[in-house]
């Protein structure tokens, strides 16, 4: 029997020690399957990686398979560069494996009846806030925001400003540069609006509650209780240590960070609801399997996925590494229980899957965010009001669209 | 340029002093642009050097730590990186010096149909620059079958219109005694080219090294895209580690990772400053 | 036979003639100066001679052989340039070598080869030096290292003194000339300084326009300067070119010169022309226009008729602007020019077509005793 | 040059001996700048092609859609702007570091270290600290400013200063390359010419104006050239600065080109953006060697 | 009153000193030439003349006024630099009127000077040329024109002729020596040429090390060289030095010189050194030992004891190598110096302070009277 090589290209995204941990479960693999060797590439960002492997693809050497982008799956498929998995879930029991993710997570990985990709590195976005700050403002420092309206008054409460008027805390930030749209996600969603349909060819932005999201977005802004124009997203775990910023919106990835460095006791609460209860989009990497590979490799790489994504493994995964486990299976593991019980933000994320939403993603899916984008940014820089902005972005999606309606 | 003609004025070695001589105002604004300048390596030096939790904070009493670097070190295979990127920056220039060399003894010393089209298609590279042609470089490099290798990093950068324009400016400028004397002498065409030009033209080599090599280094996106193991990775794309999109920017590290993976050019400058101003002052770039 | 031959060499850039058909017999051992003004071909003649430029009609012999379509490398000659083109990046005892190491010739051999050399110029002491920590004097004796070096019997250098100062070059000339005959060396040495001509040469060859104007001993072309050109060219101050009249007076003046039938011109040269003893009353009077001190001499220059007239004199002289002198001149030391600027030979002005002859002295004042108040 | 006329035979031989020093150059060249600009240039007139759908003519239309584009033209201006301001400030500043290090500042050494150590450091990294600089509240500008009085301000977030922010990181950058090139050329002018300035009473700046910076004309053509090309090229700091935000304020061309090329995978559009980009920069080339070239050469 | 003066001035360079305490005044409208080998102080003196450079001691004056202190631009002076220091991007009008425009005059009244001093070099044609396509001695002409459009009456010059070759390094003499007659200017003139100084100078100032060795008019420093120095330096060939025996006799002979007691060195010219006629019985007599043709002039190395002569004969002399010949010297053009080189001043050779006197001939042959055989 040949040996069949599986080049997998892996966005390292979170610093160092995650390539080992990839590093281990390759090679364990490669232990429990003689003649599979998986190798790991590590490709940069989601960005540098959807790149590469396109590149690569283009040029008839694409990884057999690679964690990219859930949002980035419409893009794959106009490319007809990825396999859907369908052609490998044979059995009753890998049709159980795939019902056990969370339907939130599949949302982003389903489309036209088939699936197009594996949740792997998942996350969602919850908010963090200070604890000691809001003993500073007589909050609870254990209870955080439930609603738009409760968020407001908090926010108003914990901003400070010095003798001269300058801010020294904000209330609340929500940051918005490189993805703004997946943040304005934690506002629609709760406001009872999905931005773009299942199948990714039409989009909702006009819609009076998104403004209304957007507006009420705006007016944290404008109220002074939020950073004016763009907030940096690098920079805004920083803020939040450096007391800048009272309470954070971002992602569950950034658990781990924050309890490392950050000097005060913090809470980890849901996204605050409005109309609907709460709920956040999901995001995060799914697995994808290339064409223009053999169909050994491609068999191969569906193993090693299924292999790695069992709630042990998955249990494990999301304790080494903040990332959201992507079952309910996982999340019953004794492992992450323990975990959860040890250290119960980790849980957050659990409890707000199920009224979580898929991440914004259409066909020519990087045009059309840009789109979404670049309305949020002029509206939150002022240069368009939350509905001008909107529609002007609806009419140019809706154009970029229609090839593939 | 004309080592030889130039029977330079004693005068010439002679600082006239207390002519135009710079003023307090001068040396203050002079410092004042200097600091400025450094500030940013400055501050990656703090930030180096303390705990994450003063990257903002500017306190004396803040306590020293070499945590940072290892952290820098520990998050990937800069060893490795390091000998890559060494690898990477010796080939490319070394071979971009040979054939630059070869062409631009071309240009300066045949005449010969075609050259003036050939030589302006050297000259085009200086405006379209490989980094506008990524996609299709890229397929070139995956048609011969090179991908992932430290040889196709290099290989599209192999000839560089700069160094032949400026080889060439300077081939022109030796003096044709010089060429005459040996050729009296017995030397053929590729002695001519090794013992006369090459070593007269050095101050252009080392300046031209400094700007590839510095170049070369630093070099990000293509690298990126040809190379997958860490077998052929560089330093650069070692250092993207740390610009994580989940996580915030940790400044402690990031400043950590780029003062180590440019500590060797900055030490190197250092070390050859006077060198290098004087290859680039003999070079005589006009 | 002939050292070095040229047989009809033309040389022609497009339109520019540079060389009109140079006939040219240079014999071994000896020194042969080219000698004329800026652009008057030198340096092309001495180039084709060395094969770095290739003749457009004619050809070159080099110790009889024909070398008209050999590269320089093999016609056994050495050069020296102008400015020495001694290697700048490389030390005295590289730059000796330079050919030898081309030749690859045995590391040893070669060795020996330079220190030989640079013993015999006096530059052992400065092997290891580069040549710009070197002063004018010690890099054209580099130059020179590396044109011996060769061992070629035919050395060519192309202006070898001109970036030297005067002090220098006039030691380098004795050096240069010496060398030359203890080594019994063939040069072609191309000047645009006539004393230096004067002083090396064993024959000069006077170039204007790219043909060749007169080609004599140095003595000879001193004493006999084949035209007007030649005349002017040949000896510093130069020689007093007066015109006639068509009585054979100089201009502007009734002193008559002995002149023959057709002379345009009367040549004397600054140091033929004394100053008569003041009882002599047929002197020719002059007034002094300006003068120049030079230490050893006193440059007068004077006026007679509407001619200017230049006289060396005693340094220790001392003389006013304005005077009046009287002088003299030997019949002997009187040059006649035609109308087309060649000289016309007299009987009297003739002298031997050889240097053997014995200390000649001035014996009678040709033109103060022809002169005609 | 010195070679003697050859004849024909020999000036066969002529040729071919430099076709073949010239050859192993113009491969690479042909293979990675000449080939693929001309595949960029006929791809720009196909479209993208996609799974399926093979590339067809369009003929102008990519063009066509590239010139209806708003951020296409917003990335133009940006980048205008941003030529037209860090050119004159990067070869401004160059000029100013050379002129003073040429002199016998105190700490000379040091000055030349600072000024030249921007060049060397790997954009990259460096890129995220001057996002540490701009941050607003806490970082190093905010602080000056806040210091200074001045009200905290969102430097990166602020559609009107961001752009400026760029242009600041990039002259920063380039400016101590620049500097060699200038303090190379200052020390090699004879240095009687200061003195013979100086006995006619020539105050500094006169001397400045009137004699080094028409001397200095060659190396401004240079650097001119090299800062040009730079302007289009630099978009390292923007991918950790800006990412052409907020709302597409610091755009600029190459940057645009990244996203159409390897976001949006529309390698048509991106062929013709590319081929804006190589008329721009060799028209602009071209013109800088057709009118400052002549008045450059005083030999 | 003296236009410049120098009131101990001294100059160190950290430990090497190039000046030690100059001392030195210079008359109005005279032409002073500072001469001196390589490295004496020079260049050094002259710029501390002009401000470019700070003394380390002592005081200048210029036109009187005490100019120590203050720069370059306010001293009144002009300089011409060795390589002219032209500004190569202006066209010689430019550069002749950089000053000019400099210093804001009217542009109707700068272009009129500007054409002026063309007019007066000559370079009216040339106003629009770059420097690069001058001759040398044109690029010499503006730099001169440069200095002279600025109307100050003291000009510094800096070995300004030290680039050109020999023909035009002549006649740049001529014009400069010339201009500076016309113009009344002061000239301070740096030079290692001693023809030069010999040639243009009203007073010459030689330099050694740092010190003046002499200061003296030319014709007295060529004809009263106060040290062995100075006797070596002026005159081409140089002085004879002929080292003395303990009782005055030269070296390894036993001619008798009429040395005074402690003389080391006898010196005479070459020029002073004659042929006796045949019959003289008295004469000196000396070998040929090597001679050098020079067209007017041959110069003679002949060996006397150990010590050799050089002396200058007519260039149509007629000598081989070996000949033995008779020579002859006045009393007054020997010369004699003590152990430490200083001159000592005997009555017999005492010549007049002034150079008033009238044309002295050589009367007695004093050598060749006292030689014994
Ligand atoms: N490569 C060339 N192309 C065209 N004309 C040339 C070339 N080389 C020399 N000439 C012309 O040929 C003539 C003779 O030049 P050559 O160099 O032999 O003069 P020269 O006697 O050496 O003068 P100089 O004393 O100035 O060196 C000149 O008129 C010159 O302009
Ligand atoms: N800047 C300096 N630093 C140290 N020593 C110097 C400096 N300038 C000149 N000197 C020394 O001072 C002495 C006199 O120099 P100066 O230039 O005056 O000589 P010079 O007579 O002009 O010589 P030359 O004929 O070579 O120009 C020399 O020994 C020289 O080395
Ligand atoms: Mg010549
Ligand atoms: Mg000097």
């Amino acid at each position: 029997q040949t040996a069949v090589d599986v080049p997998f290209f892996y966005p390292v995204n979170v610093g160092g020690p995650i390539n080992k941990l990839i590093d281990a479960y390759a090679e364990d693999f490669g232990r429990a399957h003689a003649g599979t060797q998986i190798k790991p590439i590590y490709s940069g960002n989601y960005q540098e990686t959807l790149v590469k492997a396109l590149t690569g693809f283009k040029s008839g050497t694409p990884p057999v398979t690679a964690v990219l982008l859930s949002t980035d799956m419409f893009t794959l498929i106009d490319e007809e560069a990825i396999v859907p998995f369908d052609e490998f879930i044979k059995t009753d029991e890998d049709r159980a494996w795939l019902r056990s993710f969370y339907p939130a997570f599949l949302k982003n990985s389903q489309t036209d009846g088939k699936t197009w990709g594996i949740p792997f590195q998942r996350s969602t976005v919850v908010i963090y806030w200070n604890k000691e700050l809001f003993k500073e403002a007589g909050l609870d420092p254990e209870r955080g925001p439930a609603n738009w309206q409760e968020l407001r008054e908090y926010a108003q409460k914990l901003t400070k400003k010095d003798a001269n008027g300058n801010v020294t805390t904000w209330g609340v930030q929500i940051p918005s540069s490189g993805f703004p749209y997946w943040l304005f996600q934690t506002l629609t969603t709760p406001n009872d609006v999905i931005l773009a349909n299942d199948k990714g060819t039409a989009v909702n932005l006009d819609d009076p509650k998104a403004i209304e999201a957007l507006e009420y977005w705006v007016g944290l802004a404008k109220d002074g209780l939020h950073p004016a124009g763009v907030v940096e997203w690098g920079t805004t775990p920083k803020d939040f240590f450096e007391k800048k910023a009272a309470i954070v919106v971002t992602t569950t990835g950034n658990l781990t960070n924050i309890r490392n460095n950050a000097g005060f006791e913090f809470g980890v609460g849901p996204i605050p609801g409005h109309r609907l209860k709460g709920g956040s989009p999901t995001g995060g990497g799914n697995f994808y399997i290339f064409k223009k590979t053999s169909p050994e490799q491609q068999q191969a790489a569906f193993e090693f996925i299924r292999w790695i994504t069992t709630p042990e493994r998955a249990a494990q995964w999301s304790i080494d590494t903040g990332y959201a486990a992507t079952s309910q299976a996982a999340y019953d593991t004794p492992a992450l229980k323990k975990y959860g019980e040890e250290f119960p933000p980790a849980l957050v994320a659990r409890d707000q899957l199920p009224i979580s939403v898929a991440e914004f993603s259409t066909f020519d899916n990087q045009r059309v965010t840009k789109v979404l984008d670049d309305a949020l940014q002029a509206a939150l820089t002022g240069k368009k009001t939350p509905a001008q902005a909107l529609q002007d972005a609806q009419q140019e999606a809706t154009r970029l669209l229609r090839p593939y309606q | 340029m004309n080592a030889p003609a130039s029977r330079a004025a004693p005068a010439a070695t002679r600082p006239s002093r207390g002519l135009y001589a710079p003023g307090r105002l001068d040396t203050t604004a002079a410092w004042l642009l200097a600091l400025l300048w450094i500030l940013p390596l400055l501050f990656a030096v703090w930030t180096a050097f303390h705990p994450p939790e003063y990257a903002a904070r500017f306190d004396w009493r803040a306590p020293l730590t070499l945590q940072n670097f290892r952290d820098a070190w520990q998050a990937a295979p800069f060893a490795r990186y390091f000998l890559n990127t060494t690898l990477l920056v010796i080939m490319v220039l070394a071979v971009q010096l040979v054939l630059s060399t070869l062409a631009a003894y071309a240009f300066a010393r045949f005449a010969f149909p075609g050259r003036d089209l050939a030589f302006a298609l050297v000259l085009v590279q200086l405006t379209v620059m490989p980094d506008l042609l990524l996609v299709e470089n890229y397929q070139t490099i995956t048609r011969l079958g090179l991908v992932d290798s430290i040889f196709a990093i290099g290989l599209p950068y192999f000839a560089s219109a700069l160094a032949i324009f400026l080889l060439r400016q300077t081939f022109m400028g030796v003096p044709k005694e010089l060429v005459d004397a040996a050729r009296v002498e017995g030397a053929s065409a590729l002695q001519i080219l090794l013992r006369i030009y090459v070593p007269l033209a050095r101050p252009i080599y080392v300046a031209f090294g400094l700007v590839s090599v510095s170049y070369h280094w630093n070099n990000f996106l293509w690298p990126l895209i040809v190379t997958n193991s860490v077998q052929s990775r560089t330093l650069t794309v070692g250092l993207q580690v740390f610009s994580s999109v989940e996580q915030g920017v940790d400044w402690a590290i990031i400043s950590a990772a780029t003062l180590m993976t440019s500590a060797p050019l900055l030490l190197g400058f250092l070390l050859f400053q006077r060198q290098f101003v004087q290859s680039f002052m003999r070079a005589g770039i006009k | 036979m002939s050292m070095i031959e040229l047989r009809g060499i033309s040389k022609a850039w497009g339109d520019a003639v540079a060389l009109h058909a140079i006939d040219l017999r240079i014999a071994p051992a000896s020194f042969c100066v080219l000698l004329g003004p800026s652009g008057c071909g030198k340096s092309t003649t001495l180039r084709i001679i060395a094969g770095l430029e290739t003749a457009t009609a004619g050809q070159v012999l080099i110790g009889g052989a024909d070398v008209t379509h050999r590269p320089p490398s093999q016609r056994g000659i050495a050069m020296v340039f102008q400015n020495y083109a001694l290697f700048p990046h490389l030390s005295v005892a590289e730059n000796i070598g330079f050919g030898l190491a081309v030749r690859k010739t045995p590391k040893a051999e070669a060795r020996q080869r330079v220190e030989e050399a640079a013993a015999l110029l006096g530059l052992s002491q400065l092997l290891q030096r580069k040549p710009g920590q070197l002063s004018g004097g010690q890099q054209q004796r580099v130059a020179l290292g590396r044109a011996l070096v060769a061992r070629a019997s035919v050395c060519l250098m192309d202006e070898p003194l001109s970036n030297l100062d005067a002090q220098l070059r006039q030691e380098m000339r004795h050096e240069l000339r010496e060398l030359q005959q203890r080594l019994g060396l063939t040069v072609v040495y191309v000047t645009h300084d006539q004393t230096e001509a004067m002083s090396m040469a064993d024959q000069v060859v006077l170039l204007s326009q790219g043909r060749i104007e007169q080609n004599d001993a140095p003595r000879r072309a001193y004493a006999r300067p084949a035209s007007l050109f030649a005349a002017r060219f040949i000896g510093t101050p130069p020689m007093n070119l007066l015109r006639l009249d068509a009585q054979g007076h100089i201009l502007g003046s009734a002193v008559a010169t002995g002149a023959p039938a057709g002379a345009a011109h009367l040549g004397v040269r600054p140091e033929c022309v004394r100053l008569a003893p003041a009882d002599q009353t047929a002197a020719l009077r002059a007034r002094v226009l300006s003068f120049e001190y030079l230490g050893a001499d006193l440059v007068l220059r004077c006026e007679v008729g509407s001619e200017a007239l230049t006289l060396r004199v005693d340094g220790q002289q001392n003389l006013q602007v304005g005077d009046e002198l009287a002088l003299q001149c030997a019949a002997g030391d009187l040059h006649f020019f035609d109308a087309t600027g060649r000289r016309m030979d007299t009987g009297a002005t003739a002298v031997p077509a050889t240097d053997t002859g014995d200390a000649r002295l001035p014996a009678n004042a040709a033109l103060a005793q022809r002169a005609a108040a | 040059m010195s070679s003697p006329t050859p004849s024909s035979p020999q000036r066969t031989l002529t040729a071919v001996y430099a076709w073949l020093l010239l050859l192993p150059a113009m491969l690479i060249l042909l293979a990675f700048t000449h080939l693929p600009t001309i595949t960029t240039l006929i791809d720009s007139f196909y479209s993208t092609p996609k799974g399926r759908r093979a590339a067809s003519w369009v003929g102008l239309e990519n063009y066509a859609v590239m010139a209806a584009d708003p951020i296409f033209w917003k990335a133009l201006f940006n980048n205008l702007w941003y030529a037209l301001a860090s050119i004159p400030l990067s070869i401004g500043l160059a000029l100013l570091m050379a002129l003073w290090v040429n002199e016998k500042l105190i700490g000379r050494g040091f000055l030349r270290l600072a000024f030249f150590t921007p060049t060397v450091l790997p954009m990259i990294a460096v890129a995220n600290i001057w996002l540490f600089f701009f941050t607003p509240q806490y970082g190093l500008l905010e602080r000056l400013m806040l210091a200074l009085g001045f009200g905290s301000h969102n430097w990166l977030g602020d559609p009107s200063t961001a752009l400026a922010c760029v242009i600041l990181v990039a002259v920063w950058k380039e400016a101590g390359l620049f500097m060699i090139f200038y303090l190379a050329a200052l020390q090699s002018f004879n240095p009687s010419l200061r003195e013979a300035a100086a006995i006619e009473g020539t105050p500094r700046w006169t001397f400045f104006w009137r004699v080094q910076w028409p001397l200095l004309m060659p190396t401004t053509l240079f650097v001119l050239v090299n800062s040009v090309i730079n302007a289009f090229r630099t978009v390292d700091h923007l991918f950790v600065l800006t990412r052409g935000g907020p709302d597409n304020a610091s755009t600029l061309l190459l940057y645009r080109l990244y996203e159409v090329g390897f976001k949006y995978w529309d390698t048509a559009g991106a062929a013709a953006l590319t081929m804006v980009l190589v008329v721009l920069l060799v028209g602009v080339t071209l013109l800088q060697f057709f009118t400052v070239d002549k008045k450059v050469h005083y030999q």
